[in-house]
């Protein structure tokens, strides 16, 4: 399953270019075009071969760590690349661990009482935020937060790298973690209240009452894991959407991120620095929701054993 | 709070003997969100009748003005309306959203349903295609076709995003039905002599409709999201065509002068997915949906 | 601790759903009292509120949409009207609840053994491996086998049966004087059942235990309880020794009960004594005796007076009905 | 008794195996068995015996891995696309759950009419009089209840709606898969006198399937018992139940709780859980439980013997040799 994926991604990012009509040496070289440039490439990815030994060799200069040299910014694609992965982990991690520490609480507290007035005020919020793309939530927070209200440093451009200043970086990266934590905890809320008001009604929980055991112990030894099987089947899927979503956080707030260099990629039609993208991404969702099943395995033995 | 199961048995005991069918209320607030949609729509499809300015019209007298009577939501940088470029901007939301769920349901619910119904071979080789494809970010691919696909138009977005719906159409739909193709009333249908086609019509559809329809309102949600996502990366319906995502995007790098041109469509935008989850969330609780099958 | 002997007194007791439909009266005004070490049966069909009424009696019941009058005092502790956090001291150490369905009693993401030795560690304050060893007796004295392996593994790699008796083993973790089993053997098998109630009866005698078993299978209570509730629509109708209810009954809804099931000692196509419609609507009760529209004796008063319980000529046995069946007809058909 | 009629249906050697060719589970191992025209055969044994898998095999909802069924005469195991659709309709079955064997979102009349709907074989007035006359056969009255959906009924009233479905087509055989063992006991008492009327009147032949020892004697001519997947023990009841030849009938008889606080605490109890059906015992499948078992029953498999006209055991070691 795992290596028919891979086939399908690389496949997929290969024939990317072939799908689309016109001469892939154009697409590729983009405003880079040049006879010197359309020989070389043709040199590279052997582009008068056949379609799959063109793949091949693609393949293997991936294997090898090559993804090809950008003929716009004339540096190796990896490198590129290479620079701007830190980034998006250090948003993915901080935005979750904000998310989670929220919604677990929060959601535990609106299922010990369903329709409470908490309840409905936490419903009432979540769908509210729910229904703010991202992107609207950058602008809207610029407008009001970093202009109105001139808090410092969060308004665009102002990334500082984790390696020079460390409570600058924190701090840099404060709006847009704190953007994507609010997508993803409207999620992971959500999911995990519903979840936890089914638990709840088990007869597993009256019996662990009638054990004489607190409610806060019940909450969390009892209903919390059988009610988070769709909470990390939820949170793998949704770290994908993240990446996304996380782009145009990224464009917007001029954090020079996977996003952000995707998107002015694009913007110099630099073909192959997309594909790379393309291709780490796709690799990095399917790991991760690779290590998120592997998770929901220890979680609930229930679907192990099926 | 625990054990409330046990009395909703007894209330079910107690309410299926004498007293005939309650009507289940979805309340006001759902028709509310139901007449906003419908406004947008009818909006949407009549622009072109109604008493709206141009909103290609170019007032250079007055741009980057606030709402007035004249101008009821203000003009942009350009002098354009922005009340009539909002009503004409739906129509992308609206026009992406339904077609490429078109193509998303017409293709991925049937191949769903069957393969549920039908098991075997087919099904496993269809689920495990669907799945490799379902494990491809399908934002990533929409972005990385899109950005080569030139030039753009509106019906290339919708055949990106259509077949990228497709796969998780068809998980959701698949799931669903089997589900309900385990009960016994389907058993009992084959024992009657029903053809696999009167099966599926009449035992399988109903009952799994309530949820194609649940993820139907959030797969629109999503593709309006997305769709403004594109425009914001210039992968979208090219300028000067309003859609809500465009004007927000040009809205960026003027939000000081005007931020009318950030708010209204912002607004607009998220009104329409505030009343499409909430009407999701009341079909949902109404038809017993929960929120871990989508 | 208590100097009565009864170790629980029930007192008109009433619990009362607050539900979308309107109040709904489960438990009406039910009185009863259990002695130490004695074994009781409640029986009735689904809906006649007999597994509402033993988890008020224990206070499980739901803290919201519930409303419960009258008065249970468990060895000299007031159930009714105690919060969650005074209750926890007696759930577990005092009295405890077997359930119906083992398949759903225990939390499936749980090892067995912690879910026997929670209670040991948290209430009783043992420590890791004294809790461990006691869980592992205790696993070995419902018998099942190696238990020191079966410890560790989680409810869905049991049988139904096996489940059962791991829940049995919580119950008793705590040593408690009261065990309330709600249906515990209505999912098992029939030699699986014997093998339960067997272990029941067992464990009852060697801890010195009082239990209440509730079911809706007359076989179930026949020969293993000493007293016999007979519910229907949320009230007691029948209450005695077992012998006078299943003998002696004098309520026509015991006899629709016991003459309704078939019978392994009765021929083939035995006609059954079926009474006709169903159980009343909990939220519309009747104004007289909740049995009458089914009830072939039923007089206008049975449709417009509600019986109350009274005694019958057996000290002990009281039932509550305006007509009610003669004395002395010796065995019931 | 021994029969001359032609038996309405005849199984021989039913196989059903589920799971993989590398973890084969036998559900059904080579049962066979006859069912006269107008009698009811009684089929009992505790969860996982194959009981149900049975009743299913014969209406081919789970397909037979080998064995033979002939309905009339007629191979049912070979029979495709519209011919076995229309032999189902000679056969009806009946569900434990009453709840869910009706559609939710369809109405009474419509769930009885659909059969006739699926093959057209009456319309208009006078499709509309037949399922008004099969509701009241039934006891479900088709003006006050016909128009509500099938949610809106209670266990018992939705077994009498999957009855009068059944019926709508005139079956010759009816299987009944444990159809009273979800309800209450009065209700219980109501759908088991129904269906005796019900059976006189239509003619029905019955397989009866069902866990309750009562149960299943209160209705049947003759009783099966099955065991791991095996036959066990074949007879009329009143002497299958009051000398049963299979040990475990014996035990199973003893371990049924009678309603009289004066029949006796039961002797001896069944030790131990059915092995699983993954990995069953060789020889006799029962042996592992057996006090009785020696290593005969670990060698050979007993072969259902005739011990009375209309009584066979599959057993080495039969209880009425030992009785003398």
């Amino acid at each position: 399953m795992l290596l028919g994926i891979i086939i399908v991604i690389t496949v997929g990012a290969f024939y990317l270019i072939h799908l689309l009509p016109g001469d892939p040496a154009v697409i590729i070289l983009g405003t880079g075009d040049s006879p010197a440039n359309k020989a070389r490439l043709y040199a590279q990815l052997g582009l008068n071969k056949p379609i799959y030994e063109q793949y091949f060799v693609w393949m293997k200069n991936i294997l090898h760590g090559n993804l090809g040299t950008s003929f716009i910014s004339e540096t190796p694609v990896w490198t590129t690349i290479k620079s701007a992965i830190p980034i998006d982990l250090e948003l993915m991690v901080i935005s979750q661990i904000l998310a989670f520490a929220a919604a677990i609480p929060l959601a535990m507290r609106s299922a010990k009482r369903p329709d409470g007035p908490l309840d409905r005020m936490l419903s009432a919020g979540s769908f509210t935020l729910l229904s703010i793309p991202a992107f609207i939530a950058i602008v809207l927070l610029v407008l009001f937060i970093a202009i109105d209200l001139g808090v410092p440093h969060t308004g665009p451009s102002s990334y500082v790298s984790l390696g020079s200043d460390w409570i600058g970086n924190l701090e840099s990266l404060a709006l847009p973690s704190f953007v994507l934590a609010v997508g993803s905890f409207v999620v992971y809320y959500r999911v995990l209240r519903s979840d936890l008001i089914a638990t709840l009604q088990e007869e597993f929980i009256t019996m662990a009452r009638s054990k004489g055991i607190s409610q806060r112990r019940i909450m969390w030894r009892h209903a919390l894991r059988p009610s988070s099987v769709a909470l990390l089947g939820t949170a793998g899927v949704n770290i994908g959407g993240l990446l996304a979503g996380g782009f145009i956080v990224q464009y917007l707030l001029d954090i020079p991120g996977l996003g952000y260099t995707l998107i002015s990629a694009i913007g110099y039609s630099d073909y192959l620095v997309v594909q790379g993208i393309v291709l780490v991404v796709a690799v990095g969702v399917i790991l991760i929701n690779f290590v998120f099943d592997f998770i929901i395995n220890i979680v609930d033995p229930r679907i192990s054993r099926e | 709070m625990s054990n409330s199961y046990f009395v909703n048995e007894l209330v079910e005991e107690a309410t299926t003997q004498t007293t005939p069918e309650r009507k289940k209320r979805l309340g006001v607030l759902f028709w509310i969100c139901v007449g906003w949609l419908a406004l947008n729509v009818l909006g949407a499809i009549f622009a072109n009748v109604l008493p709206l300015q141009d909103p290609l019209y170019q007032n250079y007298s007055i741009i980057n003005a606030g709402p007035s009577l004249h101008h009821l939501f203000g003009t942009d940088d350009l002098g354009r309306d922005i009340f009539s470029r909002i009503v004409f901007g739906s129509r992308v939301s609206i026009e992406v959203s339904l077609g490429s769920l078109l193509i998303g349901f017409g293709i991925g619910a049937p191949l769903g349903m069957l393969a549920a119904y039908r098991r075997g071979k087919f099904d496993s080789l269809l689920t495990t295609v669907m799945y490799m494809f379902l494990a491809f970010p399908a934002i990533i691919a929409t972005i990385a076709v899109l950005s080569f696909w030139t030039p753009r138009s509106l019906l290339k977005i919708i055949i990106v995003v259509g077949i990228a719906s497709i796969p998780l159409v068809y998980r959701v739909i698949r799931t669903a039905t089997m589900n309900i193709a385990t009960k016994d009333y389907v058993i009992a249908a084959k024992v009657q002599g029903a053809t696999d086609w009167r099966i599926l019509g009449r035992e399988l559809l109903p009952n799994v409709a309530p949820i194609g329809v649940s993820f139907l309102l959030i797969g629109i949600a999503t593709v309006i999201t997305l769709e403004g996502s594109l425009a914001f990366l210039g992968l979208s319906v090219n300028p000067p065509t309003p859609s809500w995502g465009n004007m927000i995007n040009e809205s960026r790098t003027i939000l000081q002068q005007n931020p009318w041109l950030a708010i209204f469509p912002s607004l607009a935008l998220c009104l329409f997915l505030l009343c499409l989850n909430f009407i999701g969330d009341r079909l949902r609780s109404h038809f017993e949906v929960t929120e871990g099958k989508l | 601790m208590s100097l009565t002997p009864q170790l629980l007194v029930v007192k008109d007791l009433s619990t009362t759903f607050d539900t979308p439909a309107g109040p709904l009266a489960a438990v009406g005004g039910v009185s009863f009292d259990l002695n130490q070490n004695e074994t009781m049966g409640i029986v009735g069909e689904s809906g006649s509120g007999k597994t509402v009424l033993a988890r008020t009696v224990m206070g499980l019941q739901p803290r919201s949409k519930v409303t419960v009058s009258g008065s249970v005092l468990l060895n000299g502790f007031e159930v009714v009207g105690a919060s969650d956090v005074e209750k926890q001291k007696i759930w577990g150490l005092q009295v405890a609840m077997i359930f119906q369905d083992p398949m759903t009693s225990l939390n499936p993401v749980m090892r067995i053994g912690r879910q026997i030795d929670e209670i040991l560690r948290v209430r009783l304050g043992m420590d890791r491996h004294a809790a461990k060893a006691r869980a592992i007796e205790l696993l070995e004295l419902v018998g099942i086998p190696s238990p020191a392996e079966r410890y560790h593994v989680f409810p869905g790699q049991l049988s139904g049966g096996m489940r059962q008796r791991v829940v049995i083993a919580t119950a008793l973790a705590g040593s408690p004087q009261l065990l309330l089993a709600d249906e515990p053997t209505t999912g098992l098998d029939v030699t699986i059942q014997a093998q339960i109630l067997n272990l029941l009866d067992e464990i009852k005698e060697r801890m010195k235990m009082s239990v209440i078993l509730v079911t809706h299978d007359l076989g179930v209570v026949a020969t293993r309880t000493s007293r016999l509730i007979v519910m229907y629509a949320g009230r007691i109708v029948e209450m005695g020794s077992t012998r006078d209810v299943f003998v002696n009954h004098r309520m026509p809804y015991t006899r629709a009960l016991l003459d309704g099931s078939p019978k392994v000692s009765n021929p083939s196509h035995t006609r059954l004594l079926a009474i006709p419609g169903r159980p009343p609507n909990l939220l519309k009760l009747p104004p007289g005796c909740s049995f009458a529209p089914r009830c072939s004796f039923a007089t206008d008063r049975c449709h417009k007076e509600r019986p109350e319980l009274q005694p019958a000529n057996t000290p002990g046995h009281t039932f509550a009905c305006w007509n009610p069946l003669p004395t002395n007809r010796g065995a019931s058909a | 008794m021994s029969d001359t009629r032609q038996p309405l249906l005849r199984v021989r050697d039913l196989t059903v195996n589920f799971g993989s060719h590398r973890h084969p589970l036998s559900a059904v191992a080579g049962v066979s068995f006859d069912i006269y025209e107008g009698e009811t055969l009684g089929l009992v044994g505790e969860s996982g015996c194959g009981k149900s898998t049975t009743g299913k095999a014969l209406m081919r909802i789970v397909e037979p891995s080998s064995g033979s069924i002939e309905l009339e005469g007629v191979e049912i195991t070979t029979q495709k696309g519209k011919a076995l659709r229309n032999l189902r309709t000679r056969m009806q079955m009946i569900f434990q759950d009453p709840i869910s064997s009706l559609n939710p979102r369809r109405r009474a009349k419509d769930i009885v009419a659909e059969p006739l709907d699926c093959w057209k074989s009456v319309e208009g007035d006078e499709r509309t009089a037949l399922v008004n006359d099969l509701l009241s056969k039934v006891g479900i009255d088709p003006i006050v209840y016909g128009n509500r959906y099938a949610r809106q009924f209670s266990g018992g009233q939705c077994q009498r709606i999957s009855i009068a479905r059944s019926l709508a087509m005139r079956p010759k055989l009816l299987i009944c898969d444990e159809m009273v063992s979800a309800l209450d006991v009065s209700i219980q008492a109501q759908i088991l006198n129904l269906l005796e009327d019900l059976k006189a009147e239509y003619g029905l032949t019955l397989l009866f399937i069902a866990h309750d020892l009562a149960v299943v004697k209160n209705v049947s001519d003759r009783v099966a018992v099955m065991y791991l997947g095996k036959m066990c023990e074949i007879g009329p009841p009143d002497t299958l139940y009051d000398a049963p030849e299979h040990p475990y009938t014996q035990f199973l008889l003893g371990a049924a709780l009678e309603a009289d606080p004066d029949s006796p605490l039961h002797g001896e109890v069944l030790v131990g859980e059915p092995p699983s059906p993954m990995n069953p015992p060789s020889g006799c499948r029962f042996r592992t439980r057996c006090p009785f078992a020696t290593d005969k029953c670990a060698a050979e498999e007993p072969l259902l013997v005739e011990m009375a006209p209309g009584h066979t055991v599959a057993c080495h070691y039969p209880l009425s040799l030992s009785r003398t």
